[in-house]
This record gives structure tokens, sequence and C-alpha cells, in this order.
């Protein structure tokens, strides 16, 4: 009866270390102050229940048991008053040390093994690549300046001369770019998209015409706008925020 | 309507559904990082006063949307049922020393829990509570292993420093992965002496294991 | 803490992260069909009115979260972390100032913003393009600021006498545009007026996506 509740006992201990610090507490003597030789001769006794019952025991029990002899031998030398300091018993107490620490946090962790249980997550949304890269695509430059040449040609039939060129007009009206990319940006918040004829519909003027113009050609390249020219009529769309910053 | 960062974050981490850094947040946002803490911060605050669905958790310097606890037992009515499975003694011993002494080997867990930790160390893996973190510079180049960002998710903590300090009371704390691991500990009284002893141990311990 | 529906329900389509039927939500809260309607609508104008980074869509009679509109460049940008993120206006001001009236404190560049500029030097700093450049030799030793070599390097300069002269009375008046950058940093200011235009510029664009 005696034996087999030792037996049960035995099953419990995750590893000799375990089996020391319960025999430790059993006789309730600290780890830093080991009555080597009566603890080793419980280990012993317990190892001997093992076998008795003819239960395996793992060699790290044996290990450790041959590392309990080993330091009662060097306990029952006599020692130099000097020697004090190395005691032999100092490494095992370190790792019971540090033993204890761990079996502290397992407890730890066990009271917190299901804090995250109640709560959920969700999957992660496949973000689509901007897949259409604007810039590539097929672009028909001859039928945006065709496209312009026709509102530029209706202008001027309204339009007396004199004419002058483009650069010339821009810098003499002092029509910017700038105020332009900004126009064409106001159209299309409001619009969203606006065919190319629309855009410039309502500009009177050629240097205004020329301006706008320019401005869009810049927001082309700087993406800010997306000029359709694949359809029936030139479409033209947002891409993005941006400002034209640099007047050329 | 103006620019509201706490709105952007709460969409940013609705669509990644996973775990998005502090710095990748500045970066999208074009904010200071501890802008984003401060709008973290916030955001979490007034999910909590409006009492919302849904939580910011923290892991480490990285954020993640996940579902309030109090709504648990409705969201699980309909998500596949959860099994509660609880960790064995054993593998919650192996998880402190990963917790605690991270990176740490095969051979220090063994070490310091005085048992052949393999069984514990494969089930923790499965579980994706810890992972490989590199190798060990030294003969053999053993495996080292980290918790996992699931580990801190699992367990609700925030970051390895909410952990506990624990105490052990008198005497220098020496173990095997302070000594080989951090040189900071090497300025221990007995380190040095210590260092060669156990190595020894542990080659022992190995040894043992290959015998078997 | 009591039972509060549109937040079951905003945990409940947040863990689905797909579409759940109005049954299979009224079957849950133990709502009838109607009730759970009303709750959707609630919720919808929560996120509306409270401008969240969220939003409710109806299927047919299923309903799913998705993220709000007017967030979508920056949801977009977490699918490309590599792309260069351009500064905001009270970055490049406050990058300005330092390039012009370096070494500067903060103090300083406040007293010209007119406003608190740690946001931005913290993000200037993190991006490298400031740095400390010693401290002035006045009470509290405040730190002074200097552009970076990253900064030479980012804004295509060779030296910084190759910042363009201003010719404004008061030094103090720079405007951003003088830093003239690469077409890669003509990005988007996050002005108001600009944010509001984006969300009908991203909703054309998601139609032509699919029209196409």
């Amino acid at each position: 009866m005696e034996e087999n509740q030792l037996s049960v006992k035995l099953e419990v201990f995750e590893g000799p270390l375990e089996l020391l610090l319960h025999l430790l507490k059993k006789n309730k003597v600290s780890i830093y102050d080991i009555p080597i030789v009566k603890i080793t001769a419980q280990y012993m006794e317990y190892l001997d229940a093992y076998q008795k019952f003819d239960m395996e025991v793992s060699s790290e029990f044996l290990l450790l048991a041959a590392e309990l002899l080993f330091i009662k031998s060097k306990m029952l030398l006599p020692r130099h008053e000097e020697e004090e300091e190395d005691d032999p018993r100092r490494d095992l107490v370190s790792r019971l040390e540090e033993y204890q620490k761990i079996k502290k946090a397992a407890e730890f962790l066990k009271d917190h093994e299901f804090a995250g249980h109640y709560n959920f997550f969700k999957k992660p949304d496949l973000i689509e690549k901007k897949a259409p890269d604007y810039s590539e695509q097929a672009f028909d430059l001859d039928r945006l300046l065709s496209a312009f040449a026709v509102i530029l040609d209706k202008t001027q039939r309204k339009e007396p001369p004199p004419k002058t060129s483009f650069s010339g007009i821009v810098g003499h009206e002092k029509v910017s770019v700038t105020s332009r990319a900004n126009y064409i940006k106001k159209r299309l918040a409001k619009e969203r998209r606006v065919t190319f004829e629309a855009l410039f519909e309502e500009i009177k003027t050629r240097p205004a015409l020329v301006a706008t113009f320019l401005a869009l050609l810049e927001m082309m390249k700087l993406e800010i706008v997306f000029v359709d020219t694949s359809g029936d009529e030139i479409i033209i769309t947002k891409l993005r925020d941006g400002e034209i910053t640099n007047e050329f | 309507m103006s620019f509201n960062p706490g709105s952007v974050i709460e969409s940013i981490l609705f669509a990644a559904g996973d775990s998005v850094s502090r710095k990748e947040l500045a970066d999208i946002l074009d904010m200071s990082e501890e802008e984003i803490t401060k709008e973290i911060e916030r955001l979490s605050d007034f999910y909590r006063e409006n009492d919302r669905g849904l939580k910011v958790i923290c892991l480490e310097d990285e954020y993640q949307l996940c579902t309030a606890e109090q709504n648990y037992r409705y969201v699980q009515a309909l998500a596949e049922p959860r099994r509660k499975q609880s960790l064995s003694p054993a593998a919650l011993e192996t998880l402190s020393i990963v917790a605690y002494h991270q990176p740490v080997t095969r051979g220090s867990i063994e070490y310091i829990r005085g048992v052949n930790s393999d069984g514990p160390v494969s089930r923790l893996l499965e579980r994706g509570l810890i992972e490989e973190g590199g190798r060990l510079e030294a003969p053999g180049r053993p495996i080292l292993y980290v918790t996992t960002q699931e580990f801190l998710r699992s367990f609700g903590l925030s970051s390895l420093s909410d952990l506990p300090e624990i105490e052990t009371g008198i005497g220098a704390q020496i173990s095997v992965d302070t000594i080989v691991m951090d040189e900071e500990h090497l300025e221990e009284p007995f380190a040095e002496e210590e260092l060669s002893r156990e190595t020894n141990v542990s080659e022992e311990l190995e040894t043992n294991q290959v015998n078997e």
C-alpha cells in the first residue's frame, strides 16, 4: 500500500529536478541548504521503488542520482577552510534555482493560456495591385493632338487674329499652366470623367487653350490624370491628387 | 472630409487582417512613429468607450485588429468551433524556458528541465507558439528557438516585456543561456568556471540521449 | 456589459471576413430579420457619422464589412510597401526651413511655421532627411538640426548651394515650392479638399476597372 502510493507519485514527476524539489519541500529545507546525505538517500529510495514496480526509469533520473552521489562523496571529504566558497552543491543549486523560476513562469503562462482565446481575427483582404499601369497603356498621342487641332481650329474661327506663337501667347497673356491644371482638377472633381471635347468647350481664348493642353500633358506625365484614347471619345479621369509646382 | 488618421489606420488594419508594424503605418500615413502610437491609443479608446465589437492589440511594435472578447460567444456561433486545448505541464515548462531565455537551443532547454524535451518542442512548433530563430554559432550549429507572435496573441501579451519577472531569491542566477548568450552575465562571480562545467553537463546529457 | 447588437454584428462581420446573411445574423443574435436590418442601418450610420474606416455593404440579403473608400489609396499602399512615400506639406515646410536656416532649433522651426512641429521633425529624422548637428549654446542647449546627405541625394542636389535663392525680405517665408522635387516626389499632399475629391475618383476608378 505504502509502496503503491509512492509509485503513483513517481509517475507525476516531470523530471529528476522536480523530484528533487519535491524531496526538499517534503523535508522543509531550502535549495540553498541541501542536506545532501539525507536527500540522496531518499532520492535513491524513489529510484528503487521505480525499479521494484518494473517501471522505466529514464536515464535523466539516473544521471542526477550519479550527480548526487558525486556531490555526497565530495562533501564527505575533508575540506580546507578557504575552499568553502567552492561548495560542490553550487552547480546543482543554480540548476534548481533556474528550474524553480521556470516552474513559476509556467504557472503564469498556465493562467494566461486562454487569454487570447476570446478574440477572433480576420483573414487578410486580397488587395489588388494597381492593376492597370496607366503610363504603360497604349496611348495614341496622334489622336490627342489631332483632337486638339480640331479644337484650336474651331476657336480660331471664332476668334479674330492676330496670331502669335504659342509660347508668346502664353507668356503675353500670363495664363499659367498651373492655374489651368487647377482648372482641370476642379472639373474632374466635379464631373469625375470629362471628355476631351467637354474639357475645352468653355475655354474661349487660344492662350488658355494651349495652356490647358500643356497642363493636361503634364498631368498625364505625372500620372495625375489618365487620358483614355482607346474609345470613341477621349476620356479624361483623375488618377490621384497632385500638384504641378514647376512652371515652364 | 479631412484626413482622419484613426479612420485610415482602421481601414489598413482591417484590410491587412494581420499585424502591421508601426513603421509601416508611419510610412503609409506619413506620420512619425510616436504619432502613430498616439493614434492607436486614441482608436483603442474609441472602441472601448463606444463599446465597439473590435479591439486593437499590440504585438511588440505591430498592431492588429481582432474582435472584442465580450462578443465571443456570438462570434463562436458563426466560426468553426474552437477547441480549447490545454498545453501539458511539460509543454508549458518548455514554453517558459523559450519565453524567458530566447533565443535558446534544445540542449539548453533540456539542461534546464533536466529531461529530454523533443516532444514538448515539437508540440510547441506545431502549435506555432515557438519557431526557429537562427542557429547558434557553436559546434553543430544547433537551432535556436524563439517565441512567435502567435504566442503573444494566444497568451494575451502585448510584448515579451509583459512577462513577469520571476524572483528566485538569493544567489546568482546562473543558467546556461544567460552565460552562453549574454555577455553581460559573464560579469557574475563564477561565470567562467560555470561555463566549462555546464558545457560538460550538456554534453553528457546529449550523449545520454544518443545512447538511449 | 449590456448586450449591444451593433457591436456584436460588427464582431461577427469582422471575424467572418465574408458576407453573412441577414437570417444567420438574426439566428445568432436571436432577433428578427427586420431588427437586424435596422441594426445594420444604425451601424452604417455610425460609421459614416464618425468617419470610420469601415463600411457595411449589402449584397442581396447578405452583409459584409469592407474598408471605406476614402481611405482607398492608403490601403492600396499596403500592397506596395516599398513605394516611396511622399512627404506631407508640414514635413516639406519643416524641411525647407531646416534646409535654408541650418543649423536650426526646433523652437525656431515652430516660430517660423507658427505651429508645433514635433511630428514633422520626428518624421524627417526617421526618414534620415535631417539629423542633429550639435547644440545651441543657449539656455537648455537645444538641439540644432541640419539636413543630411540623404537629403541631397533624395532631392537630386549636389550641394546645398544648389538650393534656389529666395528673394523675400523676411527670411521666414519660404514656400514649399522653392524646393522643387523630382517628379516622383510630386506626390499628392493631403489637402482637405483634395481628399474628398479623391473619394469620388476612387469610386470612379473602381467602376472603370469593372467595366473594362
